[in-house]
């Protein structure tokens, strides 16, 4: 029993580095920009796929990585003055709109280039999975869980420890102040809009090894990543991760446990919950809410 | 007496920004609540219309305590507010706005609004009719099929006041009516208020001091959430404590 | 002559001369469609136009009436039109039992919550193997019938929906201009200056909620004796989400969105799949769905009050997307 | 009231939708005719092309045209030109559904399709309606069961049951009575649920653990501790890739040893790619396809594999897979019945009914008023798969 305990326990691991990736890039876009991005989860797809091509070209992982990140980044900054520069003003729901378009107009893209296949990515170290106390984890699923760590830790350190990312949060409601302050908003969501780009990317790369890769899975990628921030918060760092491995190790449990049969419905649940009795994330301080 | 107030107070986060707030309000009166910036006076009026909900005290409006009421019910027994910062219906015409602000003086529910059409519906009517009665009284009815949001500032803040009486309210609540409007139109508006005693009562927040003692029959000073002083304007003007604590030294009521 | 009785003129009109002219049963199920989720979404043009919320959820109303209607029928031989009064009056009792609490949130937290619940009762449709079939869904559903007249033909069943649309447009412009509809527009415009006029905002919200999950019902009802079988694919969120472009494309707010935003949308993706072929030779799906996302995009840029307002030049109520995204 | 309704505002609305009946309709009234005379043959399909089964969908869809264009090449049908149109369903049945009337109008003599069960049942009430013959490319059996009320439908791929016998076949050669049954929560891993439950009841093979997981799920491994638990010696699974990959790669890593066995949802290389080597051993039931390479040279369906695989990996550069087979057959029991029948639905049906002894990917196909399948489990081989490679289970 200890040992399905702990088996149980790595899979809600693994899944759950896999939304609070998700959930960590959305939050830090909903922080910087006011924008829920709906198009996250094809950045971590588009992101994949050029791997998934760079790597067919014979590139090492060590190449094909950073190279990734930076043409996804290269998009995100694209994408951004193509479509969210452009819409300045609009409403929340026009926002939430126009990330839908991009997200359908991405997973076209995709489907075209790359079309329907499902392809995966070489894991980033050689080796058969580690035993123990006699349940198996697979080496990837730590590359995972440190990389959710050090973009945490990254954004962490940003958002609450620099000047610059407290006035960029700030900035979010407060325009006019923002300006006064020497920020410029639309450089601001430029760079939000590179790095969301570039986190997909890294994202996509990294849990290509066990996820694979197709052209469609980025909506749902995107819907776990919102479920985990939400649980989190919404709009806190720490809550996206924490939120994602509660999520990841909530469906791991009650699919292991009660039935695999209704582990969306309890993780959908406890989200709904969530939102209707601690709107602050399950790990937030009691405030009142902006939004 | 239409409203007496008992002990109110309000915390914010162990701040009292009202505190054993006492006073009444007689039927056909106004009452001009003053006081310095950050007194409480706008906390007042929400507690008074149900937005916030005191820690102690009581509200007896018409022999009844009404705390616990959220703003419709306050509306719905007869209670009605402007805003300092305009809260018009800005996508909707002058007319509807007035015709919105007059939901309470009508009875067609969700459904019966659906099947009927508006033009056989004699109450709709009737409240249309009403409704171009108070904006011609104020001089806005060639105004009545632009957007509220379209019309000068001044006017806005008439369209707000109107608003606010189309229900037919036994009290209204003014919030710095005459703040940003210039001196032709902050004269037409305290005669109005004056030609409004007779019908309904009123309690006004206003900085104008022309406008307290030409409209006021009594004045309550606040200050730090508390009543310094209330009495006519003749004796608030003369009262040292008001003069200290409001006024200033420096400054002189004309 | 009043414009209502214009507007019923020119809707029977066009009703009686496409069931006489046309006779593409293709064209009909294309104008079924249009219909039927016109029909959803004036009511969520309700909620989100007027009311001011916005519901990412609406497929699980649309899936409830449907198989509501094919439950009812295929396993309890209910005559077809009971059938249907059920399939509306059910995901009307849920919206009523779920809106209170759910109304409470604001803007994304609500659009998540509803997006929740979509997805919930998308999975009881899964799961609900006893009664709905599990994925593989119902099929045999009968025709809509009243008495001995069945609605089997194209031709009949767009006679039906677009009567029940051109009704509930009726209906939805008295209503939009009678007290309620007032009532409701001045919660989205300012809630607090509503509540002090005397408005009930929770309790309308709900109203419009319930409303919106009727109309929904209805739909749904409709969908299942249309196409006679019914899976758990066609309510998932991305209908819900389809629903809500639908809404926003057309504009929020306006008496003909609804429609013209049901029907450019289901227009569109028709339009790209006979166009864009002649354009790319040999393109499939791939393009279709890259040039509708594009086009989703420069509309909501450029024209984010929606297509109505492309109509609307002489409209005597200009600045109302300013006035809304002015607002704090 | 006055300004309650503008009516003018109905005018763009109206001239919309002319336009659109105007675009759609005149679509429908070209016909062409060869420089002999002879008018087309006009054939619809309905195919998934995008959205959640497109990796059906894609193959099926070059398949067809690759078939159309040979059939052209060698004169058509008895000198008519064959016109194939094939529509994308974006795997929704409603899309299915305008889709179907679509190609009815414009005057299709059969339609084939769709990929998938979902969109294919949304079909039928309108080519049982419109008398139209259909060939579904899906393998839900109630597609063409009852055939008292499926008289127009047709459908190719081999039914769950055919498939469900090889595996029953197999446990019961190997002496497994225990197994767990794991699928893909949608129609396809629901019927194969289904019949094999049926079928191991008859078989006195008991289900000691049932499992589901999502097509999008990224770890199978919490249903696999389960699995692992209930001392079952075999696992069965119906699912296709991606799942089915991650599920086997899961498996592996867990250090799990009883035998897996996959349906023939996995019957496609990619599979074993993404599997990355934990593929190997896995065993399962698929059309003669996949293995064309081994089956002995005397099997009358050697000669047509061998020809569809050539013919495809020349034009496509990719081999065939099951889903391109389907269609395969599809196009030439339709062409065959039009053959004999000429430009008559009724009598196309007819023929398709009478269909004897073609040979296609599928099988031998045998069709009859009670079988609208014609497939016999000889129609499948149980494969085990070694270093990549499918090899068959002699």
């Amino acid at each position: 029993m200890g040992e399905q305990l702990l088996q149980l326990l790595f899979s809600g691991l693994t899944v759950g580095s896999i939304y609070s990736l998700m959930g960590l890039s959305i939050v830090s876009l909903f922080n910087i920009t006011g924008i829920l991005n709906l198009a996250q989860g094809e950045f971590v797809v588009i992101g994949a796929l050029i791997a998934v091509s760079l790597c067919s070209i014979g590139m090492p992982m060590i190449v094909v990585f950073p190279v990734s990140i930076l043409l996804a980044a290269l998009l995100g900054g694209l994408i951004e003055r193509l479509t969210i520069n452009r819409a300045r003003g609009a409403s929340n729901l026009n926002m939430l709109i126009i990330t839908i378009g991009i997200s359908i107009s991405l997973r076209g893209l995709a489907l075209l280039i790359w079309g329907t296949d499902t392809y995966s990515l070489p894991a980033f170290t050689k080796g058969g999975p580690l035993f123990l106390g006699g349940a198996a984890l697979n080496p990837q699923s730590i590359w995972i869980f440190a990389l959710a760590v050090v973009n945490f830790a990254g954004m962490y350190l940003f958002f609450e420890h620099t000047y610059w990312g407290k006035a960029v949060k700030a900035s979010v409601n407060n325009r006019t102040g923002a300006r006064l302050q020497g920020i410029n908003p639309h450089t601001i969501s430029l760079l939000a809009f590179v790095t969301a780009g570039g986190l997909g990317a890294a994202a996509g790369v990294s849990i290509g090894p066990i996820t694979m890769v197709t052209y469609d899975m980025g909506f749902m990628l995107g819907v776990k990543g919102f479920v985990a921030a939400a649980i989190g918060g919404l709009s806190n760092v720490s809550g996206a991760v924490i939120g994602g491995l509660f999520l990841g190790i909530l469906e791991a449990f009650s699919s292991g446990l009660i039935s695999s049969s209704l582990k969306d419905a309890i993780s959908i649940i406890i989200l709904i919950l969530v939102l209707l009795f601690r709107p602050e994330g399950i790990i937030g301080a009691k405030r009142e809410r902006k939004i | 007496m239409i409203l007496k107030l008992n002990e109110i107070t309000k915390y914010f986060g162990g701040i009292a920004a009202v505190e054993d707030v006492e006073f009444e309000v007689k039927e056909g009166n106004i009452v001009a609540l003053i006081g310095p910036n950050g007194a409480g006076k706008t906390t007042l009026f929400n507690i008074i219309t149900g937005a916030l909900s005191p820690n102690q005290g009581s509200i007896i409006y018409k022999g009844k305590d009404m705390i616990g009421n959220k703003p419709f019910q306050m509306a719905s027994a007869g209670i009605t507010r402007t805003f300092q910062n305009l809260q018009l219906f800005g996508g909707m015409t002058v007319l509807e706005n007035i015709m919105a602000g007059a939901y309470l003086r009508g009875k067609k529910g969700f459904l019966q609004s659906f099947y009927t059409l508006p033009r056989k519906c004699s109450e709709e009517k009737r409240i249309r009719t009403e409704a171009l009665f108070l904006l011609e009284e104020i001089g806005l009815a060639e105004m009545a099929e632009l957007p509220a949001a379209a019309l000068p500032f001044g006017k806005q803040r008439l369209l707000e006041i109107v608003r606010a009486l189309a229900s037919e309210p036994s009290l209204i609540l003014f919030d710095e009516p005459a703040a940003g409007l210039n001196i032709v139109e902050t004269e037409t508006l305290t005669n109005y208020l004056k030609h409004l005693k007779k019908r309904t009562s009123m309690i006004l927040i206003e900085h104008d001091m022309e406008t307290i003692m030409e409209a006021a029959d009594r004045i309550v000073v606040l200050d730090f959430g508390r009543v310094i002083a209330q009495g006519t304007p003749a004796e608030i003007q003369v009262n040292p404590e008001v003069i200290k604590a409001y006024l200033g030294e420096d400054e002189q009521i004309a | 002559m009043k414009k209502t009785t214009i507007f019923g003129i020119i809707i029977l009109l066009f009703i009686l001369i496409v069931s006489l002219v046309v006779k593409s049963n293709y064209l009909f199920s294309i104008l079924i469609i249009i219909g039927l989720y016109a029909i959803i979404v004036q009511g969520l043009g309700i909620l989100m136009g007027y009311a001011g919320q916005v519901s990412f959820g609406h497929a699980a109303f649309y899936g409830l009436g449907a198989y509501t209607a094919a439950i009812l029928t295929t396993r309890y031989h209910w005559p077809t039109i009971a059938a249907l009064l059920a399939a509306i009056i059910l995901p009307g009792t849920i919206a009523a039992l779920i809106g209170r609490q759910t109304l409470k949130l604001r803007e994304l937290y609500l659009a998540l919550a509803t997006l929740g619940f979509g997805i919930l009762v998308f999975i009881a449709f899964n799961e609900g193997r006893e009664f709905t079939g599990g994925p593989s869904g119902i099929s045999s559903i009968p025709f809509l019938n009243i008495g001995s007249f069945a609605f089997d033909s194209d031709r009949k069943f767009f006679v039906l929906v677009w009567a029940v649309l051109a009704l509930l447009l009726l209906g939805i412009n008295n209503l939009v201009h009678s007290r309620t509809g007032r009532a409701l527009r001045a919660i989205r415009e300012s809630e607090y200056a509503a509540e002090n006029a005397g408005i009930d905002s929770a309790s309308l919200k709900l109203q419009a909620f319930i409303f919106s999950a009727l109309l929904a019902g209805l739909a749904g009802g409709l969908y299942a004796f249309y196409i006679t079988f019914i899976s758990p694919a066609a309510f998932s969120y991305h209908a819900s989400i389809e629903f809500v472009l639908m809404a926003v494309v057309g504009g929020l707010g306006t008496f003909w969105g609804p429609l013209l935003g049901a029907a450019v949308i289901v227009a569109l993706s028709e339009i790209l799949r006979e166009v864009v072929p002649l354009l790319i030779p040999g393109a499939g799906g791939e393009y279709q769905i890259i040039i509708y996302g594009i086009i989703l995009i420069l509309l909501m840029v450029y024209k984010p009050e929606g297509l109505s307002s492309l109509g609307a030049v002489f409209d005597r109520s200009p600045k109302r997307a300013e006035q809304n995204t002015n607002k704090q | 009231m006055k300004k309650s309704i503008k009516s003018w505002k109905f005018i763009p609305c109206l001239v919309l939708l002319l336009a659109l009946s105007l675009i759609v309709g005149g679509c429908g009234t070209n016909s062409q005719t060869d420089a002999a005379g002879k008018e087309a043959y006009k054939i619809g399909a309905v195919i998934d092309i995008s959205g959640n089964s497109s990796s059906l969908g894609v193959p099926e869809r070059d398949t067809l045209k690759m078939m159309e264009e040979q059939l052209n090449a060698k004169g058509g049908i008895n000198g008519h030109p064959v016109e194939l149109e094939i529509l994308d369903n974006k795997s929704t049945e409603q899309e299915a559904v305008t889709a179907v009337k679509g190609l009815i109008d414009k005057g299709v003599l059969a339609v084939i399709g769709c990929s998938s069960s979902g969109p294919s049942m949304a079909m039928i009430p309108t080519v049982q309606n419109a008398k139209i013959p259909m060939i579904s490319l899906a393998a839900a059996s109630s597609i063409v069961e009852p055939v008292s009320e499926r008289q127009w439908v047709f459908k190719t791929p081999q039914s769950d049951i055919v498939m469900v016998n090889k595996i029953i076949g197999y446990l019961q050669s190997n002496n497994l009575q225990k197994v767990a049954f794991m699928s893909m929560n949608n129609s396809y891993g629901d019927g194969g649920k289904k019949t094999f439950a049926v079928a191991a009841k008859e078989s006195n093979i008991t289900i000691v653990a049932e499992e589901k997981f999502a097509a999008d799920d990224k770890d199978m491994t919490p249903q696999l501790t389960r699995v692992k638990a209930s001392g079952s010696q075999a696992v069965i699974v119906w699912a296709i890739p991606p799942s089915a990959s991650i599920l086997t790669k899961n498996f592996k890593d867990m250090g799990l040893t009883i035998p897996l066995i996959h349906s023939h949802g996995v019957g496609n290389q990619n599979f074993i790619d993404l599997a990355q080597g934990a593929a190997d051993g896995v065993i399962l039931p698929i059309g003669k396809l996949a293995v064309a390479d081994q089956i002995s040279a005397d099997d009358p369906q050697k000669k047509v594999l061998d020809n569809y695989i050539t013919d495809y990996t020349k034009k496509y550069n990719s081999a065939p897979n099951s889903f391109g087979g389907y269609a395969v057959d599809a196009f030439n029991l339709l062409v065959n019945a039009i053959e004999k029948a000429g430009a008559d639905r009724t009598a196309i049906r007819d023929q398709l009914e009478k269909t004897q002894g073609y040979t296609g990917i599928s099988g031998i196909f045998n069709m009859s008023a009670q079988d609208h399948n014609g497939l016999k489990p000889d129609s499948a081989v149980m494969v085990r798969i070694e270093n990549g490679k499918w090899k068959l289970i002699k």
